[in-house]
């Protein structure tokens, strides 16, 4: 009887929600039916109004018209407690957690079990995290503060937070944006026995073969609008597609031949302890060269090294033949060096500038004529940058951070272009952007390598690096594993390279 | 009103003004102290005698840049005269000089300034009076022997420098057995003067005896004691004002202390402000005036008028006085 | 539905998305110069004597070391910093004014090492911010009682005033034929200065970025800690020509000069238009800021009002200024939140 | 269950190592030196009535202000205008007893604790529901606040002979050898702390310091919780102005005066991190004994009295010194753990 009712009556139910900010609509009629016992994946390109549907549901924001019903009873929340107390528990697309509490204090944080006189039960806190984490099958010590946790680790939390919570209704907003293959299957595993139980989950990812492998029902977004929904069964990564741009597109842009030239960057025996060790390699011109490996390998923390953010203990880089000083960005950017950073937000761009001034923050000394700079000057420098990356955007003076995220990273490699580099690190240049724009960054970073520029592209998709790149490195725990021509460059010898030591369960 | 005989054989120059009233702007150390509300109290009087419009203003805190702008917002009003006392004798300096030169006339009282940035002093008693009567008063209450200390204001008080170097003059010559170990400041601030009572009783277990020439450093300094076990130990004389101090005179805290009147200051200095202002005197040596029912006053040399000798207050008569 | 996506001709960008009039007038800095000036005719037309000459000269002489020092601390908070120091360096230079001289130093000696004085204090600010990375609230609070300390410390119960007619007279005199003060004129080149390093520099472009997001801009480039060190060692300068001056303006060099005028110039800051976190404001703002609570408070203290009341109309025009503004934008989302409401519903209830 | 696995020491003696390790435990050793150090140049430091009673009695008011201003830190904001509420408290309290003769004296400590909340509400409300920063809204109301209060004193001031003797008497009277000023603030204490480790409330405002945002998705009342941070922080205020009142007697229109700088520089000597999340107020408090009880000690250890103001700032910038070396220690253990397990 009872199992009827929920099966008829869906466990959650929005239509034709609406929500504009300012001017901008970011959600024009989105629409998603949630059953018990489901997994149900929703997609679209950046932008499409995923992350603003999420948090309508989660009570972050309050719609501005449309329904929302909770198994079978309209409800309007207006504080994230609402949510949590109707059996909602979301995981947002970034980690949000306290860096100076304990870890167990972040998964209980503001429902913490009270014995007498309110007094938190630290005892029965700490029971039921170490009990969440072997369910989850990781070992992280549940007193440590999480400052210093790396981003999966992080995202694991986040996880355990919203298990704890015991919630009927899951929402994942992007959960394996950082997850290792391990950490996704580990996920993966704890998401379908939730299903069994017979909660509603809700999975947002922009890679297909996690929605494939998980997912039974799908819903499309596109413009902030609900597209389609239909089971995972009944449809095909095209189709998919096709509906989130409205168009057909290839996923990768094929790569255009390039002639390979002399050798630009050389990395030599570059250590840090506790982050990477003796890392060696080339990059040449006309080259693009593929850095693969598993999220936590160290990538990041090499390239950031060369180009001089972060330090580091030995070796040296040469740009050109001639080394680069250390923990020098400036000397590396005279030097004809680019960095795209992975967190586009944090270190990319600064939200609060406008466009034109992010495009030129790097070249604002080549800008100024007698050491004063003029902002005419400034936007004729941006101008031809953002309409050669066609971003979207009304004015110049926009804010940046209002831009959505495909349009924000085509700013920041229109930052970075303006420069005219000779050696261009993108790192996760692809990450959180839809198909379409992916396909663009693509053809984008081909059309560079044709033009002489040396490209050392980090990517943890394995697809992309391996359409990509002239010759893929491969790291593991701070250490450079494997290195593979194009040709030798298969999936199997990648992922074992990245993978050899890692022991299948910890 | 009051001075009229003595206006009218001043000088001609002032025989107009003095008809007019007088705008008289009374400027403190700092507003909040009861010695100046008391002493402002007695100027007030003295004006409204004359017929005048009396002004007090004043800082918070003691500081002689703070005095400043009073000083010249004074000038821009154009008040025809401002008794003031200096925090600093030359850090108001050019700002008084400034005003005089727009035609305000300018008294200091209680805390002088150089000789030169105004036009009268009106000197409460003569330094030497003053330190010889606290050395007097504490000595006697010791005994004449053993450690004592000076709890004064700010570190840069004209007046107070000036009785301390007397003191300790005095206390070389004649007082060879009691040794001054130390001078401490409280600021003119009640809790530093409290506080700092506290530190010197305590790094000093021998002391004997504290003078504390400044009525807030005193009221602190026998607040201190009479709750303290050194209560008619330690001995505590001073200038303080016989409403601060009764309390303490009452119960043993304090033997007996000395003062002047600071209304009669405050009375004085606004009658001697008006007479320049009006033009009787010109703050010459050997002009006179009449100050009201304090009778008249010849100024000295280096323009000073002189209110009188300190007065010692004890238990036997501090029922007499309420200021 | 597929035009958004469609590769068309390259697109065209307009420089801004408001008219110009607009980027101008409905600004922070136009509502304060609106209010100093206000203010200024109020304050002609009701109070007495407030129309001489004197008011100026009065009025910017008092105000010139909190003009001097407001400049270099815009740029500083313009970076999410703070530098709660500076009255103690000011403090300190005067004391070291007063010691050289005291010492038999021709005066220009003593000024010049009083003014490096006050750069090696902001090089301690700048080191402890930026080399060893602690926040400059916290280490400026320190310095604050440090410097201060060393300055009451080094004079101890003494104040030094012996100083050459010549100087101190310069620091009263005004322009020739002008009620301006000699001292605004160095106020007006390094005013100048200022403002060109901040809004026409590379350097001044960097530091917006530094205040809004330091971690990008260390990814562009910049160098984040070194500006900011810069910065400090500004600071500390001009805290120390202010501290030479004030030592000369008062004939006076005392180790508690200019005590708690560091809350005053931040007020004048913050008034100002900048934002305490950093990333936002303007230098002609800035200078208003200064100026409307000075003049408020002339004006105010020649109508006979009282410093207390000074004091709560500069507290309250603080605090009414950044709650207006925060209102402000409050009621602006408000509009355009129901306005999307409107929109949103109209579709929603035809289709 | 694995439980015990992840706790490899026994309960107590890990709750052992972290005392040891604690910053608290290294101010009180700072302060155990200092006062061992001026006893033995000057026995009557600690070893006479008075001694030992001013010990404890000069810095107990300004641990109560340090408390709530701790309080405010820790949600990653700042109150400025402790010291003016210091002031007008304190003469509210004088003006009391003045103008209703006979007032018993509990009612004039919940008036002064009433006021102090009541100025924390403006504070709190200005920067919890108008979202403008805490410094520049207290630097506001710290000068409102000052100017009310010398515009209401004027150049009157509270004499001792206007209050009642038994309610001075609590600014000198001990209880077994305790003064009642300190076992007050010892109250405060206990529970401030209690309250802060045990309860919800008390934890939440850390979370809130920690990530402001994150707070906020959490779901957590941040607007309610920094509202009554400045509320305490305007009670604990209020609280140290009737304190005041008993302790020193005299009230004119600037006690309380600079206050607000001691107090911040008090718990950022304790280990209240400037930036909220982080401290204790057992480390505020600790760290306004020390900042006092320094202050009172170097005469007698021989530094001139003048110097005193530059120890202080060698004192902060030691703690904030001290505190960044093992934050950095902390953070690359915890990166190294991490390394570990991988
Ligand atoms: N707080 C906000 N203020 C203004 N605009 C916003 C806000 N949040 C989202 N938007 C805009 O709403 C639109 C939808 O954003 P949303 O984050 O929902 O996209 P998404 O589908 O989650 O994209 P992604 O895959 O990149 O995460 C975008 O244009 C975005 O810029
Ligand atoms: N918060 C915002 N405030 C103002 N404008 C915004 C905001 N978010 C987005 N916009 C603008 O709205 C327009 C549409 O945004 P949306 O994210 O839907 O674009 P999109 O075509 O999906 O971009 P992309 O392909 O990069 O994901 C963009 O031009 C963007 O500049
Ligand atoms: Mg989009
Ligand atoms: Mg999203």
């Amino acid at each position: 009887m009872q199992s009827d009712t929920t099966s008829a009556t869906p466990a959650l139910e929005l239509s034709r929600v609406v929500k504009s900010f300012g001017a901008v609509v970011a959600l024009r009629s989105g629409s998603l039916r949630l059953h018990d016992g489901s997994i149900h994946a929703l997609i679209g390109e950046n932008g499409a109004g995923k992350s603003t549907l999420v948090k309508i549901i989660a009570g972050l924001y309050r719609r501005d018209g449309g329904e929302f019903r909770l198994r079978g009873e309209e409800v309007d929340f207006h504080s994230t407690a609402q949510s949590k107390a109707n059996g909602i528990a979301v995981i947002y697309q970034e980690p949000t957690l306290f860096p100076d509490l304990s870890v167990v204090e972040n998964i209980f944080m503001g429902r913490q079990p009270t014995g007498r006189l309110g007094r938190i039960d630290r005892a029965a806190m700490r029971a039921e995290a170490t009990e969440i984490f072997e369910r989850l099958g990781v070992s992280i010590d549940p007193d440590r503060p999480t400052d210093g946790l790396s981003i999966a680790d992080q995202q694991i939390i986040e996880i355990a937070k919203a298990i704890s919570l015991d919630a009927s209704v899951l929402v994942m907003d992007e959960p394996t944006a950082a997850l290792s293959g391990v950490e996704v299957d580990r996920l993966f595993s704890v998401a379908r026995s939730l299903r069994d139980e017979g909660r509603a989950l809700v999975f947002i990812s922009h890679r297909f073969d996690e929605v494939f492998d998980l997912c039974d029902t799908v819903t499309v977004m596109r413009d902030g609008a609900h597209v389609d929904t239909m089971p995972i069964a009944e449809t095909t990564v095209d189709d998919m597609v096709r509906m989130m741009v409205g168009r057909d597109v290839t996923e990768m842009f094929p790569k255009l031949p390039a002639e390979i030239g002399e050798e630009v960057l050389a990395v030599d025996g570059l250590t840090q302890p506790g982050v990477f060790h003796d890392v060696s390699f080339t990059v040449h011109a006309g080259e693009i060269v593929g850095l693969a490996g598993l999220v936590g390998a160290g990538r990041s923390e090499v390239a950031r090294a060369v180009f001089g953010v972060d330090p580091y203990r030995e070796g040296t880089v040469h740009v050109g033949g001639a080394p680069l000083p250390k923990g020098r960005p400036r000397a590396a950017m005279a030097r004809g060096l680019a960095l795209v950073p992975e967190d586009r937000r944090r270190q990319g761009l600064v939200l609060d500038l406008p466009v034109t001034r992010n495009i030129t923050l790097a070249v604002r000394d080549r800008l100024a004529r007698f050491g004063l700079i003029w902002g005419s000057r400034e936007n004729e420098s941006a101008r031809v940058w953002a309409s050669r990356l066609e971003v979207k955007t009304a004015a110049l003076d926009t804010e940046s951070g209002t831009l959505s995220g495909g349009n924000q990273q085509k700013v920041v490699l229109g930052k970075w272009l303006a420069t005219d580099p000779k050696v261009l690190i993108v790192d996760e240049p692809t990450r959180g952007i839809d198909v379409g724009t992916k396909a663009e960054v693509h053809r984008l970073l081909s059309q560079l390598a044709q033009q002489g520029i040396a490209i050392l592209m980090i990517s943890s998709e394995l697809p992309e690096v391996l359409g990509m790149a002239d010759r893929v490195l491969v790291m593991r725990e701070g250490r450079l594993t494997g290195e593979f021509k194009r040709e030798q460059a298969t999936p199997e010898a990648v992922m074992l390279a990245a993978t050899a030591d890692e022991e299948p369960a910890r | 009103s009051g001075g009229d005989d003595a206006g009218s054989d001043g000088g001609d120059a002032g025989g107009g003004g003095s008809e007019e009233a007088a705008s008289i702007t009374f400027l403190p150390k700092s507003l909040g102290n009861p010695y100046f509300d008391t002493s402002n109290a007695g100027g007030a009087d003295a004006v409204e005698e004359l017929g005048g419009t009396f002004e007090e203003v004043g800082p918070s805190e003691a500081s002689p840049t703070s005095q400043v702008s009073f000083i010249e917002t004074a000038a821009q009003q154009g008040v025809d005269a401002l008794v003031v006392s200096a925090n600093d004798p030359e850090a108001i300096c050019d700002a008084l000089n400034e005003a005089r030169d727009v035609g305000v006339a300018v008294v200091t009282f209680d805390s002088d300034t150089n000789p030169e940035c105004r036009d009268l002093f009106v000197n409460q008693a003569t330094a030497e009076g003053i330190a010889q009567a606290q050395v007097d008063l504490i000595t006697e209450q010791i005994d004449d022997s053993g450690q004592i200390a000076i709890l004064s204001a700010s570190a840069n008080a004209t007046n107070q420098n000036a009785w301390i170097e007397l003191m300790e003059a005095e206390l070389d010559a004649n007082h060879p057995d009691v040794e001054l170990v130390e001078v401490a400041y409280g600021d003119d601030d009640d809790q530093t003067s409290f506080d700092k009572t506290a530190a010197l009783l305590q790094t000093y277990p021998e002391l004997e005896g504290i003078v504390s020439p400044t009525t807030v450093g005193i009221a602190a300094a026998a607040r201190y004691l009479s709750t303290s076990e050194y209560q008619g130990e330690v001995a505590l004389t001073g200038l303080g004002t016989p409403n601060q101090m009764r309390e303490y005179v009452e119960d043993g805290t304090v033997e007996a202390f000395a003062l002047w009147n600071p209304a009669d200051l405050g009375y004085l200095s606004a009658y001697a402000a008006n007479a320049l202002a009006t033009g009787e005197i010109s703050g010459e040596a050997g002009d006179t005036f009449e100050a009201g029912e304090l009778g008249s006053y010849e100024v000295d040399e280096e323009g000073t008028v002189l209110l009188g000798d300190p007065f010692v207050f004890d238990a036997d008569n501090i029922g007499d006085f309420d200021f | 539905m597929t035009a958004t996506t469609e590769a068309a001709a390259p697109r065209t960008y307009a420089a801004h998305a408001q008219p110009l009039w607009r980027r101008v007038l409905v600004t922070r800095e136009a509502s304060i110069i609106g209010l100093l000036l206000a203010v200024i005719a109020v304050a002609m037309a009701t109070v007495p004597n407030f129309d001489s000459p004197l008011t100026v000269t009065y009025l910017l002489r008092e105000t010139a070391p909190i003009l001097l020092i407001a400049l270099p601390m815009t740029l500083i908070i313009i970076t999410a910093e703070i530098d709660l120091s500076v009255a103690s360096v000011l403090g300190l230079a005067s004391v070291v004014t007063g010691l050289g001289v005291q010492a038999g130093w021709p005066l220009p000696v003593a000024m010049v090492v009083a003014v490096l004085v006050g750069a090696m204090a902001g090089a301690i600010n700048g080191a402890l911010v930026t080399v060893v990375g602690l926040p400059s609230l916290a280490v400026t609070i320190g310095t604050l009682a440090l410097f201060r300390g060393i300055a009451v410390g080094l004079l101890g119960t003494t104040a030094i005033s012996d100083f050459p007619e010549t100087w101190t007279d310069l620091a009263r005199t005004n322009i020739p034929g002008t009620p301006v003060p000699v001292v605004i004129i160095a106020f007006a080149v390094l005013a100048l200065g200022f403002a060109v390093l901040l809004h026409f520099t590379p350097f001044g472009r960097s530091l917006y970025a530094i205040g809004l997001n330091k971690e990008a801009a260390a990814f562009s480039g910049i160098d984040v800690g070194r500006s900011k060190f810069w910065l400090f060692v500004m600071s500390g300068t001009v805290a120390g020509f202010a501290g030479v001056y004030f030592t000369l303006l008062y004939n006076n060099a005392r180790g508690d000069n200019a005590i708690g005028m560091e809350l005053q110039i931040i007020a004048a800051v913050l008034l100002g238009g900048v934002s305490i976190f950093g990333g936002r404001g303007a230098l002609h703002g800035v200078i208003a800021g200064v100026l409307l609570i000075g003049t408020l408070g002339s004006a105010l203290r020649l109508a006979g009002v009282t410093s207390d009341i000074i004091n709560v109309l500069t507290g309250l025009l603080l605090v009414l200024s950044v709650v207006s503004a925060s209102a402000l934008s409050w009621v602006h989302q408000r509009r355009v939140a129901a306005l999307g409401r409107r929109r949103g519903r109209s579709p929603g209830t035809s289709s | 269950m694995t439980t015990t696995a992840t706790t490899p020491t026994h309960p107590v003696l890990a709750g052992l190592g972290r005392l040891i390790r604690a910053r608290e435990t290294g101010i009180a050793i700072a302060i155990v030196a200092v006062v061992t150090l001026a006893t033995v140049l000057n026995p009557s430091f600690l070893f006479s009535n008075d001694g030992f009673r001013d010990l404890l009695l000069t810095p107990s008011l300004l641990m109560v202000v340090a408390i709530g201003q701790a309080i405010v830190i820790i949600t990653r904001n700042v109150d400025l205008s402790v010291g003016s509420v210091v002031g007008l408290t304190a003469y509210l309290t004088g003006t009391l007893f003045v103008q209703v003769p006979g007032l018993p004296i509990v009612v004039v400590f919940v008036a002064g604790i009433a006021l102090g909340a009541v100025l924390g509400l403006i504070n709190g409300a200005l920067v919890a529901f108008a979202k403008v920063p805490a410094l520049v809204i207290t630097l506001g109301t710290m000068y409102i606040y000052r100017g009310i209060n010398v515009a209401w004193t004027g150049s009157d001031r509270i004499n001792a002979s206007d209050m009642p003797a038994s309610f001075r008497g609590l600014g000198t009277d001990t209880v077994l050898g305790l003064p009642v000023l300190t076992l007050l603030a010892l109250v405060v204490l206990v529970y401030a702390a209690w309250h802060l480790r045990n309860l919800r409330s008390g934890r939440e405002l850390y979370a809130i310091g920690s990530d402001p945002a994150a707070a906020q998705l959490y779901g957590l009342r941040v607007t309610r919780r920094v509202l009554a941070a400045f509320v305490v922080s305007g009670s604990a205020a209020g609280l140290a102005g009737v304190l005041y009142a008993a302790r020193y007697g005299t009230v004119s229109s600037n006690a309380g005066f600079g206050w607000e700088l001691e107090a911040i520089g008090a718990a950022v000597i304790g280990g209240v991190a400037i930036f909220g999340g982080v401290g204790t107020v057992w480390g505020a408090a600790l760290g306004a004994f020390l900042l006092l009880t320094i202050n009172r000690a170097l005469p007698i250890i021989g530094v001139d009295d003048f110097w005193q103001r530059a120890v202080v700032g060698v004192l902060i910038i030691g703690a904030i010194v001290l505190d960044r070396i093992a934050a950095q220690r902390q953070h690359r253990r915890l990166v190294a753990q991490r390394e570990e397990t991988r």
